[in-house]
Order: structure tokens, then C-alpha cells, then sequence
């Protein structure tokens, strides 16, 4: 008989330290030291971690147990990213074993399945995500980047834009223009590219903090074979969809902003603002904006895993998930105040051996950290659109 | 962890929306408030539908519930926003219940269960505000007894009230004292409140009183604790009902030819609501969760929910006037009515930023929920 | 030579020293209690101060020398204001001299003039507004009281309200439909009506804070002479347009903002909040904004005064004097806390003896206020409005 | 009380604004940055159009300008984002004219106002954050003159001054010295700044100093407070010039087939950026008028205004980003570049939270312009 409870069972605690246990002998302690002090990661650093969680099988770890996932349920799903994040682990890059993986199980054919599931899954193989193009924002489905049938291959035209890390990608999941006939998102295709194929470019984009973690990808007479194509054809639009209702609780981050609120705390305490009356409260504010934000997101979790509420309230998470992560960056930026202002990029290399100004190497990431966020209410459906689709669920 | 309501706990809440809704419509609201802001009659009713005893342990003919279903209970009355004081009436029961002498638990407790007495709390001194520890009223021992001296304010319904629960200084320590209304030297002067509820400064002149604890510091931070879990419930309640009625407005109100739910920047505001009341409703879920936890940790969590609910309240109850225009600001319509209550509850058992300091003075270096 | 000064002028220095001692000496203190403790005006207070005001000239202080105004430029005008409001005047009762005059001076007949402006002017006759009607909202063009012409009559018949303290009018100046034919605006006529005439109803709004500000006014057949039409038929929405473009700086109550800001402070040591760092510092943002909104207000009054520069920020003075509105009154209400929570009616009149819970009678008011307050965000044109017109002033 | 500028003020600010279009335009600014955030090229532009001069009087070949002109200047500074210090230039120029021995005067003065010389505060200590009066900086008295041992970081283009200012404890209290970047025991350690500009390390280990004032704590208030509305000046600029760049990418970006600016909502949000730029513009006439008052007046509104303006500088600044969407995130297009360099002089001469406690501190019974 379930019965309102904030604590955990005795079995998903248990849950929760086996994975604690595991992550804490298995993660490596050069990678938790880049992530707890946000200094870079790179490919290699972001791969070693995906393959070892592949190993173990967790890579995929929403994966239903028929495709070799472990078969966990919401609350055991988001113990295992807590645990993850809390320990410094890296955030999984989602392109391949989060993305177009269960759009692979859903609507691929078993032969790509057979071929593309086991390099996600191990973490061999790097996806990358092409939907966005140059001038589409928040409106996806004006995609015009073209795949012409050509016999057993697409001849794909066209660029995609805001490639997250597409510079290391492998393999990228496209969604392709088919057909004009129609509303916009009737002619939409899914379809699987070799990134190494000849006519493929990819172009960094710097952002506002100097890193190149976005890219331009070009497709010029880029040859694709049918048998990349996941489902029907014209169909894309729909797959995309469902791959979108995969993002749920996760979307909100509140794992991470959990972290780096205690990461805030020891900072205002390094930069002696901490017992600060002012600064503090501001400290405090966020402190209940992420209690409030982790108990929005475990009423969502316990709706899922008893299927009886049905709370549709992800775009609220979007929303304020994303405003919690630009005020603690925010935060972390002004606590060191002056001492974050210096623009010094090795400093951000772990294991910089240098004398940041002020004393305090930890502080250089600080106002980067705070540009590069500024992205969470401009991604992933801005939060204005976001707002549009509450205010829609709420007045019809 | 699981947010699911029990059987029980749904039938207990449709129970109580039943009530509100055949039994204290706007109306008869409207005629409680007019006619001083407190319905004995009304409050029988809640005491009928078994409401009263709730807290109060199955020994003592009460219901021997917890905080969830006080949580129900509240949201739903708050929906209604129902002018008694049944907040009192949760605080009595589990105060005495925790920490009164047999004899007074014995005395009191099935009477409350019953709705023959109604018990509130009376601790409210100008020197105060919202600090539990300022004290100036005192307690006397005698051969007879003890009595207590003291000018309480703005005491819930203090002139209807049948005993009030009373911190009072007993050699330097707070203590906690029942005296009865009807006792000597006792004198009460009623008003309404902005709410339309009715509250009253209580003047006792060495009054005859019993002791329920000399812990009493103790017993009035869980007792505001309690009135902070079901005054954010009432808060969601209230919150809720406000935005329907909101909601309903907007798809009918029509200004320039369309209705004013077409307007994308009064959409918006419309989802900013949203996330005030399901921030709230989070937080007054963690509130009702967190009220049997040890008292640090209780404390920490309610100062935690009443910031969050005090903002919620604020946000919600001003931006449902302002999206009704006019209308919003008359007595006529019944939006400026949840408005008012939602003003006068931030203010109740600590205000927004009171409990920011709170939040502020009890800040750990963990984070989260479960830290 | 013009330059830039915050100081005002020996002059204008001069001009306020004079007004402030004739108001000192002519303001009775009864009123300035109340106003000074937000307690009730009854309509003798207001129409005695206005009587006062008018035997000097002042009632009409912005009206033009030709009119019997002292032609005041726009520094004196606010200086005026402004030493009116520190004393504590009540504000002038704008419908007749600030609102009706005008519109009479500009379009009226001479025989209109003679007949309106001097009792306006001295304060004998009260008027009132008609403009708004029930579902008209911020949509004022969408009038439907209607004027229909029978020989030297107009019959009216229809509904205004919204019509502040019309409970003590004696004429009302109505926006009312004479023509159903083109757009809404253009079908639109401006009469002055006798309150007296058979067929006039008022019945009282009750608001929230349990006053009754605001009015209905019925037209049952009402006979209206057609030389109560001001300029044409069917003109009445220019000289509506007119009226409201005489609304400028004086729509931000800036004077009264200050001595709230000063009675807040009062209130908060009174309350022992004034020395808490939380409520302190919430003042002192008060501070700043009050000191900015007078800023704006100078530089309107300086590029009116010069006609040099062309400022369009009305809809900023609205925007942001409304919300120090509210503000203030919000902090004094928080200020005050529980004890602003008895709503004891007698309290709010001047001369009450009782006593009040907590023992400081000045709280009395203060929850009202707050209540009441919530319509300067609403009236006169939303703030909702008011920024699709800032938007349209900036974006086009 | 006037806003009107006078024609010459006029002139100046055409010709500033001119430069700044013709010469400093954002692939030159571009360059700028990447080469390390300073151009003596282009800070020698600045002072053959004399503005180096403006609060120097005419006496040490300055132009005896006040605090209106330089608000002028800097706000077309601001427009353009130009990374050189030019804020520094004012600082020097008006601290040494004031409080200077004669000779400091006639031996540096004319080399500011000519641009031969630049002259930054260095007063930044890891301790100090925003204080004025926390300073470990030590100088020490012998027969050959003042010898001066001190850490200071984040010195304005520190490795390309050509002199400091440096507060140091002489007898306990805080005087203010000159000191030469080319003396002996001075080392300096550059670096970029996050808005494109440059800034070092300063270290003096018994570097040879002149001695500017014993009560150097006042003439450190003062140039702090120069800097302040010079900063909130050119603040000024800055929004003004990104509220245009986001009107002109809404009017011009389309999504679902419309352009962008046709949403209520985001109308809206210009609307409140427009209104923060408006007050931010009245706030900064307040500090430059109020620049020439008595100290305790003087110091009470440049709280004031820093306060305002940090609060405006940190709505425009992130609401012009999310307002581009996308492209607004990247190096590429304009609008990040204007978001960071706000993001900065929001830190510069004291954050946000740090006016706020000094308009706190120093709040009166009265209120208003004129209080």
C-alpha cells in the first residue's frame, strides 16, 4: 500500500549506496576534479567515463532491460544520476545512449539496431545531434537541410548548426528534408550519417566564453544509404517527437545544481562573503529554490513510478532548472567579484600551475561558467516557448 | 519516496470538498465575515465531519491522524477559503496531545475532538513580532495554583475561543499554560480581520492557569511549526482556487474582441503562476513530510516552506487581481477575497522575510532535500 | 545659457520657499493629520481644500493666465505639487479642473466657458468622469452609453462606471455614443450632464478594502440640453485623446512617493524593523527607486521646460510610479506585520479613541492602503497597456 | 534644474561618437582583444582629440571640463565598448589635480592630458573585495623619500601604465603615492579581462614612491566616486547601444514565419529594458550632478547610482542575450560582447549588493533628489 513518504524505501536506499559504492571506486579522480572545479574536460576525459559506465552496463541506464539496460524504474533511474552527479562525475553525453538510442529501439529496423546500439551502449561510438539549422530557433520544423533519394542512397544538401561537441563526433542523427509537400513537419525524415563521409564539414562556433563547444555541420552531396533511414520515410517528425518526450526529469538538473550549490557555499566561504548578511540570503534564496526544484522533481518521479498521478508540469522544470543554473553561476561569479574577472584561459586546464590573480586558481572558471549558462533558458526549447506550453496546459 | 494519497486520505479530502462546496459558498462567507469574521455554527460542522479530532490520539476520541491528512484537509478549506480558525484546532490537538499532563489531556482533548471547545493560541506580544523566545507575559505559582499575567494580541477568534494556549515566563523559562476564557481576571476584546476572520487582544489579570509543560519554548516552536505545515496546505488550497478562478476569467473576459487568454505576455504571467503554486505545493508536500522529523531539522524545513509559500502567495494573489483589472479590486467578485486571505497568511507564524532569515541562520554546507 | 543642473534656480528656489509658506499657513491641520496617517477624507475635507486652493487661483494651478490660471511653466507646476504633497494636501480631486477644464478651454463654446470654469475653478461644483462602462476595461472606444438627439435634447440611456468618488457629483462629463456608423472612435461624443437630472442613478462599488471609492452611474432617459455638447458631435474621442495627453508627469505621484517613503520610515522604527538588515535594506531599494522615478520626472519637467528634448516615457512614469506605489504600501503593511492585520473600521477615522491591537493606532490603515493600492496598476490604462505602448514607442 | 546640454557638450559628444564609428569599430576592437586588451594606438587617438585633458585644468594643459562632459564622453565610450581605460584617465586626472603637490602636478598632468603618460589606480587588494579603508599596502619613510611595498591585482592595463596610483598605510593611516612602473622593485603580470580588456598584477617591493596625500583615504573615496560615474555613464552607453542592437535583430529575425518582435511577450521585455535604461540614464545624471558635492552627500549618491545601474546593467545584459536567442551566446555577433562588458562594470567599483549596503548604511529620515 503506497503512502505519502519523503524518505526512501530501505531497498532503493540500498540501491543507492551499492551505486554510491561503485561510482566512488570507479570514477577517476583526475575527471571528479575537473568537474568539481568546472575546469575542462576533454574527448578523452568525457569517452573514458562513458566507457567505463558502458562496461558496467550503465551507459545506457534508461535502456529496458531487452536492449541490455539495467530495466530500473524512475526513482532507481534518477538515484543512479544523483549519485553520479553529486560524485563529480561528468554528465553522459546524451546524443547517443540518451537521444537516438530509444528512437533506434522504437522505430529502427532489428538489423540497425544490431548495429548501432552496442557501439552506443559500450561508448565506443560518439553520436552527435543535427536538428537545429541556421535560423530555425525554437521553430524545429522548418528543417530544410535536403535528402533526394537517389536509388539505395540519399544524396543529403544542406547545414545544420549548434552541433553540440560535433567536433568529436562519429556518427550524427539528422532530421532531413524528404518532401515540401504538406505542413513543414509531414516531409521530415530521420536519418543516421556517417560522419566521416566525403561532403561532411564541421566548423567550430566560438560562444561568448571563448570555448568551442557548439559547431556548424555541413553536407555538401553527402551520400547516405537507405538503409540509414530509421522507419518510414516523411515520418521523422514524429520520431523526433517521441525522443523529445524521453527528456523528463532530467531536463531539470537538479543533481547538479544540488553540487554546485554546496560548491557555492565553500567559494563565498574561500572569498569571505559567506557570513555576509546580504550575500548570504542570496545563498539561502537559492538554497530553497533547489529544495523546491528537487521536491517538484520527485513528485514527478513518484508519479511515474506509480503511473497514478499524472502531473504534466516538464516545462515547468525547463524553466526553472535553467534559471536555477544561471543564478548559482551567477553567484559563484560575484562572490569572487573582482578575482573573477581575469580572462585566463590555461588556468582552466586542470593541473595549471600558475598564480591566478588573487590568490585563487579556483576562481578562474567562475565568469566563464557564468557566459557559457546564459545557453540553458535559450536551448532545448527557450523558455519563453516553454511558457507558451504551460500557459497552454493551464488555460487551454 | 512516494507523493501518492491513500484511499483514505482521498475520501477524507473529497469528504471536506464536499462540505465547502454545498455548505460555505461565497455567500454564506460573505454573511460570516459581516457578522464578525467567526461561525460557531460553521465550525460544529467541521467538528461534525470529524475534522476537530484529527490530531488528537484514538485514546483521547480523536482520529489519531498525521500530517498528511492535516496537509488534505487544509488544501481543501484553504480552496474554500474558510474564515475559522481550524489551523488552532490542528495546533491544540497535537500540542496537547505532545506535551500536556494527563489530567489536561483528559479534560481538553475529546472536548476539542468534539467541537464543544475550541482552543487557539494565544502568543502573539507587541514586542515580538514573529520571535517565539520575546516573552513578557508571567507566570505566578501559588499554594492555589498558578496564574498568569499578560496582554496577548491578535489572538484567532481569542473572543469565541473556550481556552487559549499560553507561553508564559515561569522563572526566566518560557512555559506553556492552558487558561480558560471564562476564567477570572480574563478579558477579551473582538474584531475581524482583514481576512474576514475574527481575532481578538486577550488580557489576562492573574488568571487561574494550568501548566501543560515548563518546556515550553520547546512545545511553541513544534506548535508553530504545526500552524506553518497547515497554513502552507491552506496556502496551496488557496493558491489553487485562485488561479482557476483566474483561469476562467481570462477564457471569458473579452477586451479588443478577443478574450484576454489570447494575450501571450498574460499567458505568460499565467505560467509564471503556475510555477509559484507547484513550487508551493512541493514545498508544502516537504512541510507536512518534514513535521515529525527532529526539531533542528523541522525547524530548518519549515522556515525553508513558509519563504517559499510566503513568495508564492504574494506572486499568485497579486497577479490574479491585476489579470482581472477592475473587477479584481471590488468586494463584489471573489478573487480580492483569496487575495486577502493570501496576504494576511504571509504574514501568519512568520512572514517571508523572517523566514529568509530563518533559512539564512540555519544554512548548512550540505544541499537539497535529503541533506 | 542652458546647462546641466540639478539645483533648481534662485528663482524657482524663491517660487517654492513662497509657495510652501502660504501653504503652511493656509493648509488646515486636521486635513494634513489624515492625510499624513492615510485616515478617511470626507468629501468637506476635499472640497474645503479645494476652496481654499481656488479662492487664491491655485485650484486651476496648471490652468493658462487667459483662464484665470497663474501660468505657471512646467517646474512650477511640479513644485507647486510637489510642496502641496509634502505638507500633506489632499490630492486635488482632478475630474474639474485637471480633466473637464481643459477639454472646455480647448473645444468648448464661450458661453460654455463662462458657464463651467468658474465654478470648476473655485472648487463650488464637484465633478465627475464618464468614461469607462462595464467590459470596457482598457478598450475606452468600445463606448455604449447612448445620446440620442430629440429636438434641442439629447435622451441618454446606459451605464458608466468605474466613476471615482461619484457618490458626491454634481456633473459628469460623458463620453457617449451619438453614432453606431464607422469605427468605434469616430461615432463618439463629449457631453457634460447634470447629475441632478431625473434618470441619474449612483450606486456605490464596494472595493476590497471596504470603502467605496468608485461608482455606477445609471442614464435612464436622461434629458440633455445639445448645448451641453462640448465642440461636434461625434468628435468626442479627440477631445477624450486630448484630455489624457494632459496627463504627464503628475501620473507618477512622485511628491506623494516621497513622504510615503518617509512615513514608511517612521513606521519601521516604530515597528523596531528599521534596524533589521532584511526590512532595512528593502526600504533602501525603495530609496533608489523613488530617488530614479524623480529623476525621470526632472528630466520630462526640463525637456518640457526647454522644449529641447522630446521624451516619450509617460507610460514609464506609470509603470513605475504605480509600482512604488504599491510597494510602499506593501513595506508598511510587512512593517507592521500582525498588527496590520485588524480591520477595525472606526480606526480609519481621525479622533478615534479606542485602542488598537498592538497599541499603535497608525497601523490601523495599513493593510487598506495596501488593498486598495492594487488599482494604480490596473486604472488609467494597465500597466499591461502601458507597455504595448512603451514596446510600440521602442520596437515600432 | 536643467538636462539640456550645451552646444559645446554637444559637439564633444559627436566628435567622441564619430571616432568611435569611424575608428573603433568592432573588428578593430576585435583585434584589440585578441592582442591582449589594450591599444596604445588607440588610447592615443583618444587624447589627440584632447579628452585625456578633461578634468585637468587648463593651467597643467588640460581643458578644465567637469563631471557633465566627461559623463558625455564616456557614455560614447560606452556605445563603442572601447576596452582602453579611459575611466582611469578621469580618475587620474581629477585625484592629481586635487589633491597633488604642486610639482606631481606639473610633472604629470600635462603627460596625462596628451597621452603620453597613463596613470591607473592601483588599489585592489585580495583582502579588500570592494572596502576602500582594508589595505595592507605598506610605505615606509627614510631619507631618500617613500619606498613603497604592496600586492595589487587587477590593476587596470597595469603592464602598460605608465604610473600608479597607490593607496598605502603610512603611520597607520592611508596615504595615496605615485609610483612609476619603471622604478626599481616594481614588477607587473598582465592578463585579458572577460570583457576584452586588460588588467595585471602589480607587485612593489620598496619601489621608490612621491607622495600624493596623507589623507589618502578621502582622495581614494574621491576617485572611487569618479569612477563610479564615469563607469555609470558609460554603462549608459553600453545599454543604450544593446537595446538598439536587440531592436534591430527583432524586427528583423523571424520564427513561425513572423518576425519576433510581433511577440506580446517579448515586446514586453523591451519594454522593461527600456524602462531600466531610463532609469539607469537618470541615475547616471545624479551621480555626474552630485560629483562636486560634499563628501558624505557625494559618496550617499554614488551608492545610489551604482546600485540602480548594476541592477539595469544585469536585466539589459542578459535579456538582450536571451532576447537573440542562439546567435546571442556566441563570440561572433555583437550583442555577447556588449553582455560581458556589463557583466564587468557591474563588479567594477563596487557590485550590486555592495551599493546596496553603503544606500542602507546611509539612509536618512528624508527621502528624495533633493533629501
Amino acid at each position: 500500500m503506497p503512502f505519502m513518504d519523503l524518505a526512501f524505501t530501505p531497498e532503493e536506499q540500498k540501491f543507492r549506496e551499492d551505486i554510491r559504492a561503485w561510482v566512488g571506486s570507479n570514477l577517476p579522480a583526475d575527471i571528479s576534479h575537473k568537474v568539481h572545479n568546472a575546469l575542462r574536460l576533454s574527448r578523452e576525459d568525457m569517452q573514458r567515463w562513458a566507457k567505463i559506465l558502458g562496461k558496467k552496463g550503465w551507459l545506457g541506464h534508461a535502456w529496458p532491460k531487452e536492449f541490455g539496460g539495467p530495466g530500473w524504474n524512475a526513482v532507481q533511474k534518477h538515484l543512479f544520476e544523483e549519485e553520479c552527479a553529486l560524485a563529480g562525475a561528468p554528465r553522459v553525453v546524451p546524443f547517443g545512449p540518451v537521444m537516438v538510442a530509444p528512437v533506434i529501439m522504437a522505430f529502427g529496423s532489428p538489423e540497425q539496431q544490431q548495429r548501432f546500439l552496442p557501439g552506443i551502449g559500450s561508448g565506443e561510438v560518439w553520436w552527435s545531434q543535427g536538428y537545429s539549422e541556421p535560423g530555425s530557433g525554437s521553430d524545429l520544423a522548418s528543417v530544410k537541410c535536403k535528402a533526394e533519394r537517389q536509388g539505395d542512397k540519399y544524396i543529403v544538401n544542406g547545414q545544420k548548426t549548434w552541433t553540440t561537441l560535433g567536433q568529436y563526433g562519429e556518427w550524427i542523427f539528422c532530421l532531413v528534408r524528404t518532401s515540401t509537400e504538406g505542413k513543414p513537419q509531414t516531409g521530415i525524415s530521420f536519418l543516421l550519417i556517417d560522419m566521416k563521409s566525403p561532403g561532411v564539414t564541421v566548423r567550430p562556433i566560438v560562444l561568448l566564453d571563448g570555448e568551442a563547444e557548439v559547431n556548424e555541420v555541413w553536407f555538401d552531396n553527402v551520400e547516405v544509404p537507405v538503409n540509414n533511414l530509421v522507419g518510414e520515410e516523411n515520418k521523422g517528425w514524429t520520431y523526433a517527437k517521441h525522443l523529445l518526450s524521453h527528456e523528463r526529469t532530467n531536463i531539470a538538473d537538479v543533481n547538479r545544481a544540488k553540487r554546485e550549490l554546496e560548491r557555492l557555499k565553500r567559494i563565498a566561504k574561500a572569498e569571505g562573503v559567506y557570513d555576509d548578511t546580504r550575500f548570504r540570503d542570496e545563498i539561502a534564496k537559492l538554497e530553497v529554490d533547489v529544495v523546491a526544484l528537487e521536491m517538484l522533481v520527485l513528485r514527478v518521479l513518484s508519479a511515474e513510478k506509480s503511473g497514478k498521478n499524472s502531473l504534466d508540469i516538464a516545462g515547468l522544470l525547463k524553466i526553472r532548472g535553467s534559471e536555477i543554473q544561471q543564478r548559482y553561476s551567477e553567484l559563484m561569479m560575484l562572490a569572487a567579484g573582482p578575482f573573477s574577472l581575469p580572462f585566463i584561459e590555461e588556468a582552466m586546464e586542470a593541473g595549471w600551475q600558475g598564480d591566478f590573480p588573487g590568490g585563487v586558481a579556483a576562481n578562474a572558471p567562475l565568469a566563464s561558467t557564468y557566459f557559457n549558462l546564459r545557453k540553458t533558458t535559450i536551448y532545448g526549447g527557450s523558455n519563453e516557448v516553454q511558457r507558451n506550453i504551460v500557459s497552454q496546459f493551464v488555460l487551454g | 519516496m512516494d507523493f501518492d494519497f491513500t484511499d483514505d486520505q482521498e475520501q477524507l479530502r473529497d469528504a471536506v470538498r464536499k462540505w465547502v462546496d454545498k455548505a460555505y459558498d461565497f455567500e454564506r462567507r460573505r454573511g460570516i465575515a459581516k457578522a464578525g469574521g467567526f461561525s460557531r455554527e460553521a465550525y460544529g460542522q467541521l467538528a461534525e465531519l470529524g475534522l476537530c479530532g484529527l490530531y488528537i490520539p484514538e485514546a483521547n476520541e480523536g482520529l489519531g491522524m498525521g500530517p498528511v491528512e492535516g496537509m488534505v484537509v487544509m488544501e481543501e478549506l484553504g480552496r474554500g477559503i474558510v474564515a475559522e480558525p481550524f489551523v488552532q484546532t490542528l495546533v491544540a490537538g497535537a500540542v496537547l496531545s505532545g506535551y500536556a499532563p494527563e489530567a489536561v489531556k483528559t479534560a481538553w482533548l475529546p472536548k476539542i475532538a468534539s467541537g464543544e471547545a475550541l482552543v487557539v493560541l494565544a502568543s502573539q506580544e507587541r514586542a515580538a513580532r514573529y520571535q517565539l523566545d520575546v516573552c513578557e507575559a508571567k507566570a505566578s505559582s501559588a499554594l492555589a495554583g498558578w496564574t498568569l499575567s499578560a496582554t496577548k494580541t491578535v489572538v484567532p477568534a481569542g473572543d469565541q475561543a473556550d481556552a487559549f494556549i499560553v507561553p508564559a515566563l515561569a522563572g526566566g523559562k518560557i512555559a506553556l499554560f492552558l487558561v480558560e476564557r471564562s476564567a477570572a481576571g480574563v478579558t477579551t476584546r473582538g474584531y475581524g480581520t482583514q481576512d474576514g476572520g475574527r481575532a481578538a487582544d486577550v488580557v489576562l489579570k492573574d488568571a487561574p492557569a494550568t501548566l501543560i509543560t515548563l518546556d515550553g519554548l520547546a512545545a511553541l516552536e513544534h506548535a508553530v511549526d504545526i500552524g506553518i505545515a497547515a497554513t502552507c496546505a491552506e496556502a496551496v488550497g488557496v493558491m489553487d482556487k485562485t488561479l482557476a478562478i483566474t483561469v476562467e476569467y481570462m477564457n471569458t473576459r473579452k477586451q479588443f474582441g478577443v478574450v484576454i487568454s489570447s494575450f501571450q505576455a498574460l499567458r505568460h504571467r499565467v505560467a509564471d503562476m503556475k510555477m509559484q503554486l507547484e513550487l508551493a505545493r512541493s514545498m508544502s508536500y516537504y512541510a507536512s513530510l518534514k513535521l515529525n522529523a527532529p526539531a533542528p531539522e523541522r525547524r530548518a524545513a519549515m522556515a525553508r516552506a513558509k519563504y517559499q509559500l510566503g513568495n508564492s502567495m504574494r506572486f499568485v494573489g497579486q497577479q490574479a487581481v491585476q489579470l482581472h483589472g477592475g473587477i479584481g479590486v471590488t468586494d463584489e467578485y471573489i478573487v480580492s477575497h483569496y487575495f486577502k486571505k493570501l496576504t494576511q497568511m504571509e504574514m501568519s507564524f512568520g512572514d517571508t522575510l523572517h523566514h529568509l532569515g530563518e533559512v539564512s541562520a540555519r544554512m548548512q554546507d550540505t544541499a537539497g532535500v535529503f541533506a
